[in-house]
């Protein structure tokens, strides 16, 4: 590792859902270039980002959940050196959510993906996701939740599932087709069917620990991490640019406090991770190469990756 | 109360305590003497209840307490160093035991306030403890060990670290108390002055057992062991055969010359003998004899002044440690390598037979 | 014997009283606090906007006071628990004790994440402890319990060591004196070697109070709600941004000087019995 | 004088010399403490594959190596000048000793963020003190000393106050008489109050490293890389869930315990002199 | 090495030292007393070097210390407790100093063992000095500070840890030590015995000031001042007023009658007076009276007995102590209570005038 003066070290700063394939892609990326080390550091996508833009830490590719951060945190001019800190962004895989359980879960012998918002639903089972405030899936679970309900025509889901453990301070709003679920900054349960965490490594702790019944997450992690999972209907899992006009139907405003650098509103998109080379990067090229590696397995669709993007749907 | 010890045994760590057997009758004031390192505390402690003895009993009038925690003893505790609590006042120490009994606020203040006016603590007594004198302290310790009104109290060294003036005034009120309040007390003391100020009894132990006890007096002038011999303040112990005897008493072979010594032991046994320095007379060899039975030549090695008088290392057949009181004897002007006399009275020295040095009433061999 | 000549007095060091040789070192320690407090407390004060809004800001305040108030519940619980099992420490001579000494000490290594994961397993509602006290209604998971839960985990070894080192040094002489004046063993210990210990126990209890209150991992892992300080700063440094966080850490740093002070100030004579004038 | 009647020998609590009454109140924290164990444990024991997968893992042999290494690291540089800090702090009557006191006890409430973003500013390539002494080839960032800055900042105030309270204890005759038999103050220092002093410069030892090794916010800000073992049970948590990162918290644990153990009998002995038999 | 103490001034705490001046002349043994909290150890570790003074100055030979540290003054310390390092060894103890002063090996050894010899601690020289007795623990400490042959040592009170026949010898041996070594020494002491045996001079300070020095004899039989006449062992001393001097001495009258004094004093003064407990003789009232001038009559309050003899309070005018020395005047069975008669010789009253009790030389008001 650093130790050895030779080797050229490689900083990938990458969200926690791709750590797994990218520590894939570093075995076979240091295989075809010797003398590289690859150094893959996981946090959430917005600390990822931070990481650069709050901590000016050398970076040489930068990997999200969610494309829209990039332009909404990145595209501003550096403090000491005058350019951004890109501007531009390489879309290189999409994803689902799902329903992810373990067999410690409660009825997970009955669980299916058509009864699966029934059961979420029953008293006595709890669900996690993260917050939506800090991690796209977060809010992403509350599209989801929200898609569903008129998925199946069940006008109280929303409410029964997520609404109602957080009275009063969850927001649902309709206008037109659109509906707009607005968060306060603190969004705490009032009860404990539902969990909220910071990210998706405490939530798959407790869902491991039999803490949660069910937590919404990504489909490639709950691949990566062996969970089983219910899969959701294309219509409402936010992983096809088929139904991208179907999922701008939900808005979600994060209830930012004053001072945040961060956009307030999320619309319901296709799931599109992305990569970007960030201006002070020590080693771009070198990074390209990397980016560009990921891009084309990542094509490939490999089993525990995100899965690749259908054509067209980059933005 | 009377406290019975009955053979007690008692590990800690490395030492024990073995056997141990004594009584202190009741209203008896008694002494427990002995080397440092003997046990005394480790006793005392056990008595008090603070270790969970092995063997034996100790009783208290008679009743076996050996199972009571310290609390239920009834038995007052001063240590050496008076271990006064140095979070409470004056005050509050005194008054500590009466809380632990739960008595009445009104009833403790008034015994605390006799205490402390007939100790002569009241100027003192919001005072923290820390900073009190030595004397002070003791007093304190004191008070709080009768406040409880026990029966009986044990003293560890009360009086060691007081200055030799406040020492002796301490001594005296100790007694005083005793009388007044019909204590039983049993006191470690390193000190035969001590003894013999305060003891009605002498007990003197080492490495963890009794050697001899009895009144001080006898205790003192006849010891029955070498530890006993050396705290009995006889400064010269000299071992020897004895001889046949004959009407003048019997001889001791000693350095190759005979002692003439009273009263009558089995012949050719391995014997102590015990002489003090003060009951040796001294004469210069230009002095004619006189009818001493024993008269030993030998030479001055080395004076010393001391408050009463002088102290001489005297070298002939063996050594001897001489003390010429000032009052008795003025100073004659001894030089160092002097020859001269030394005259022993018959009845100033004490035998102890070495294969019967008695331990604890049993014969050691 | 070489004699140095004096030019003129006072010159201590010379004399061989003053401690400069153990300052020096001593002081990089020191300085690289100075300057780590600096280095947050000057962009903070450069942009005071962010730390009056920080100031102003209910949910900062709520955080504090969740924070602090669940430090005390945790020292309280250690002094209760802790106090015992400190005094049992240091008067045991079980062969035992070593294994004991060795669990308490645990904690101490634990990474954070581990020691959180720990927690919740043991606390959440369907945990070992969780369940059964859940029946008798008391919540750990996502409540202020379970807050105090992580923070007395994971500061065991700091408050029962220290205590522990103070009872250490209360002679047993003491405790005797007390037994044969009539107090029980638990009187004796209330009245004796407890208030004997003040200063170690503050002391411990402000290593806990310290520790507790800058857990992260730990907490969070049990209670992500309410929000404590640590969950607060990292939070915002996510929404916010660093100087946000910044503002929010200075008024912690702050916060707890001014504690320090009054701490120190209260306890000054906590435990110290003299009255010499 | 009331006197209960006793129906056979040895029954030692009844006598008053047991500790039961405090070992009851104190088992409570040790019990949470097993309890946890044995809740990482058991689900480990039962798929001994992920334990012996970790424990051949090159990976995580080499965290643990870089954990304990820097641990070591930074309670070598402790000793090195926090010994002395805590030596001036313990003979010092300076009116200033309390700033000083309250500075080194700040790191000790920092949440682990804050911390981290402290050393961070510190010392990456940039910082006050990690651009100067990269010019002198130290590099702190992603980099063993870095993993050092963050352990020694964050158990400074464990370290310090510990070996203080042990200089607290040596005698000032002690070290008068070792000057007037020819010591300089500083052979004095290293020959009386150091040595008299290892029970518990071993023991703050003992407390940095624990917390140091423990510590994940804080390193991972300057430092994601070396991994240490925190970091590494983190991601794996994140790569391979939460089975092989509780694999790698256990053997940490084992570890640890055993360190403990081999620690407690090699200084069974330190510092205590006595020759009797 | 002569020591000087000049005009020296020093705080600490609460407590200062005030202008103290003494002398330590070369190769003396002084002897410092005064009673607890005077300020003796201070003063011995300002000499050692260990606090900054204020004011004044410390010479050795004339030449002016104040500022030297420690270790450039070459004085032996020996604290009362020994404060024998627990971490080495006897023989690692005695030769701490020569490694501090990097004598080389081979000499270092051959110091250490001539010293181990010399004060018989070879079977211990591998010992852990924790469990050592009293008695060895000062040996230690003795031969540790003379390792280094410093021409002068610190004593604090290094006999008052001993028990009474260790304490004795060990004076011996200190004091051949000084005659030997050719050493300045000055003790710290609240023994009155070991004043007499050991000093050349006798210092006496309290609260911080020197009240009085001289040779032993003097300032025991002529204290100046109430703290020195206590520490003189006066047992009585009483307040009262001179009268006109007449041919047979002069009167001081105290509680409504008069004692005749020798000497001459000023008139009608305040003074003290000083009486030893066994400078005064006791009669029963039935036997006639001897033609002694100072007869008082009044009653026994208690008695004690003594290892000495007898110790008796009196209340008659003024109470006193007195003791009867047993062999001297066997115990003739005085009862608390009994009328008895009291003579006390003119010559064996010392009179302090209040007014000028001396402090340092300088006359109190
Ligand atoms: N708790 C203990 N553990 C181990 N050894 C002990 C303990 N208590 C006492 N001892 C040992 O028992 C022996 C006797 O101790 P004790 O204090 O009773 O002696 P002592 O006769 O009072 O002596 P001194 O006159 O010095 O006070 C000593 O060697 C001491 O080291
Ligand atoms: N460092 C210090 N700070 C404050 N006060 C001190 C200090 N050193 C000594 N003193 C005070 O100075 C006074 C004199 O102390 P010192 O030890 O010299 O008395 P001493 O004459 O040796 O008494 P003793 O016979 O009891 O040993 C005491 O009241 C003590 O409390
Ligand atoms: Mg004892
Ligand atoms: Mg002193």
């Amino acid at each position: 590792s650093d130790r050895v003066s030779q080797t050229i070290p490689l900083k990938v700063i990458a969200a926690g859902s791709l750590l797994a394939p990218f520590a894939e892609a570093e075995k076979e990326f240091e295989a075809v270039h010797p003398g590289v080390d690859v150094q893959i550091e996981g946090h959430g996508s917005i600390q990822v980002i931070r990481q650069v833009t709050d901590l000016h830490r050398a970076a040489d590719v930068i990997a999200v959940a969610d494309e829209s951060l990039v332009p909404d945190l990145m595209y501003r001019p550096m403090e000491d050196l005058g350019k951004n800190y890109t501007d531009w962004y390489l879309p290189f895989a999409s994803n689902e959510m799902v329903i992810a359980y373990t067999n410690k879960s409660r009825y997970h012998d009955e669980i299916n993906q058509e009864n699966w918002y029934q059961v979420i639903a029953r008293p006595g089972v709890r669900l996690g996701f993260s917050n939506p405030m800090l991690d796209a899936a977060g809010y992403r679970a509350l599209m989801v939740m929200q898609l569903a309900e008129k998925e199946y025509s069940d006008p109280t889901l929303f409410e029964q599932v997520i609404a109602d453990h957080f009275p009063s301070t969850i927001n649902v709003s309709t206008n037109g087709t659109t509906t707009t679920i607005a968060l306060p900054e603190i969004i705490r349960p009032s009860d404990d069917k539902v969990v909220i965490r910071d990210g998706s490594i405490y939530l798959l702790s407790l869902l491991a620990a039999g803490g949660i019944d069910y937590a919404v997450e990504y489909k490639s992690v709950a691949d990566g991490m062996n969970l089983s999972y219910v899969t959701l209907p294309a219509s409402i899992n936010l992983g096809s640019a088929d139904y991208a006009g179907q999922y701008r139907d939900v808005t979600v405003v994060l209830g930012f406090p004053r001072f945040s650098t961060i956009g307030q509103q999320r619309s319901g998109r296709p799931i599109v991770y992305a990569m970007t080379i960030p201006a002070n990067a020590p080693n771009p090229g070198l990074g390209r190469e990397f980016i560009d590696y990921i891009a084309s397995e990542s094509a490939k669709g490999r089993p525990g990756w995100p899965a690749p993007l259908a054509e067209g749907a980059a933005a | 109360m009377m406290i019975g010890v009955d053979s007690v045994s008692l590990k800690r760590g490395t030492f024990s305590l073995m056997g141990v057997s004594l009584e202190v009758p009741e209203k008896s004031y008694t002494v427990l003497m002995g080397p440092s390192g003997a046990g005394k505390t480790l006793l005392l402690e056990t008595i008090g209840g603070f270790h969970t003895i092995s063997e034996g009993k100790i009783t208290i009038d008679g009743q076996d307490v050996s199972l009571y925690p310290p609390e239920m003893r009834g038995i007052g505790f001063v240590y050496q160093d008076y271990s006064l609590f140095p979070h409470l006042t004056v005050e509050e120490n005194i008054s500590f035991g009466l809380k632990m009994k739960r008595v009445p606020s009104a009833e403790r203040k008034e015994t605390v306030h006799t205490l402390l006016s007939s100790f002569s603590l009241l100027p003192l007594s919001e005072r923290y403890t820390g900073s009190l004198s030595g004397g002070e302290k003791q007093r304190v310790a004191l008070a709080r060990a009768l406040a409880t009104r026990p029966s009986a109290l044990l003293l560890d060294e009360p009086f060691s670290a007081l200055d030799p003036d406040t020492r002796s005034s301490c001594m005296d009120e100790v007694k005083a108390l005793q009388r007044e309040y019909g204590l039983t007390i049993l006191q470690v003391s390193h000190d035969r002055e001590e003894a013999y100020r305060l003891a009605d009894q002498v007990v003197v132990m080492d490495r963890g057992v009794v050697l001899q006890s009895g009144l001080p007096a006898t205790v003192f002038s006849r010891p029955g062991h070498r530890t006993v011999a050396s705290i009995a303040g006889y400064e010269n112990v000299l071992e020897g055969t004895t001889g046949p005897a004959d009407g003048e008493g019997t001889p001791f072979i000693v350095g190759g010359v005979a002692i003439i010594v009273h009263g009558s032991f089995p012949v050719y046994t391995s014997c102590l003998a015990c002489i003090r320095a003060n009951d040796i007379s001294l004469s210069r060899t230009d002095i004619p004899r006189n009818g001493s039975l024993n008269i030993i030549e030998g030479q001055v090695v080395s004076l010393i002044a001391t408050d009463q008088g002088t102290r001489l290392r005297f070298d002939g057949p063996f050594p001897l440690i001489i003390e010429i009181p000032r009052h008795i004897w003025p100073d004659r002007g001894y030089q160092p390598g002097e020859k001269v006399r030394v005259s022993i009275a018959p009845e100033d020295v004490h035998l102890i037979p070495l294969a019967g040095e008695h331990v604890n009433g049993v014969v050691r061999s | 014997m070489s004699s140095p000549e004096f030019s003129h007095r006072k010159r201590p060091w010379f004399s061989g009283h003053s401690l400069l040789a153990f300052w020096i070192p001593g002081m990089i320690l020191v300085g690289v606090i100075v300057l780590a407090l600096l280095v947050i407390a000057i962009p903070v004060l450069r942009n005071p906007e962010y730390l009056a809004s920080a100031a102003a800001d209910p949910v900062v305040f709520q955080a504090f006071l969740v924070t602090f108030l669940a430090g005390f519940c945790a020292v309280g619980i250690l002094a209760l628990l802790g106090t015992p099992l400190a005094y049992a420490l240091s008067r045991s001579e079980s062969p035992y004790k070593g294994l004991v000494e060795t669990l308490v000490d645990i904690p101490l290594v634990l990474p954070h994440t581990v020691a959180g994961l720990m927690v919740y397993l043991l606390f959440m509602s369907r945990g070992v402890l969780g369940a059964p006290l859940g029946e008798l209604g008391l919540v750990f998971e996502d409540a202020f319990p379970g807050i105090v839960a992580a923070m007395v985990f994971v500061s065991i070894p700091y408050y029962v060591n220290a205590v522990r080192e103070g009872f250490g040094r209360v002679p047993v002489q003491l405790e005797n004196v007390a037994r044969s004046l009539g107090a029980s063993r638990i009187r004796m210990f209330l009245s004796v070697p407890l208030p004997l210990t003040t200063r170690h126990i503050l002391y411990g209890a402000l290593l806990a109070w310290g520790r507790a209150i800058g857990e992260f991992a730990a907490v969070i892992m049990i209670a992500y709600f309410p929000v404590v300080i640590s969950t607060l700063i990292y939070y915002r440094f996510n929404t916010g941004g660093i100087a946000e966080s910044q503002a929010i850490a200075f008024l912690l740093i702050l916060l707890c000087l001014v504690l320090f002070f009054i701490f120190r100030f209260l306890t000054r004579r906590a435990g110290v019995y003299d009255d010499r004038s």
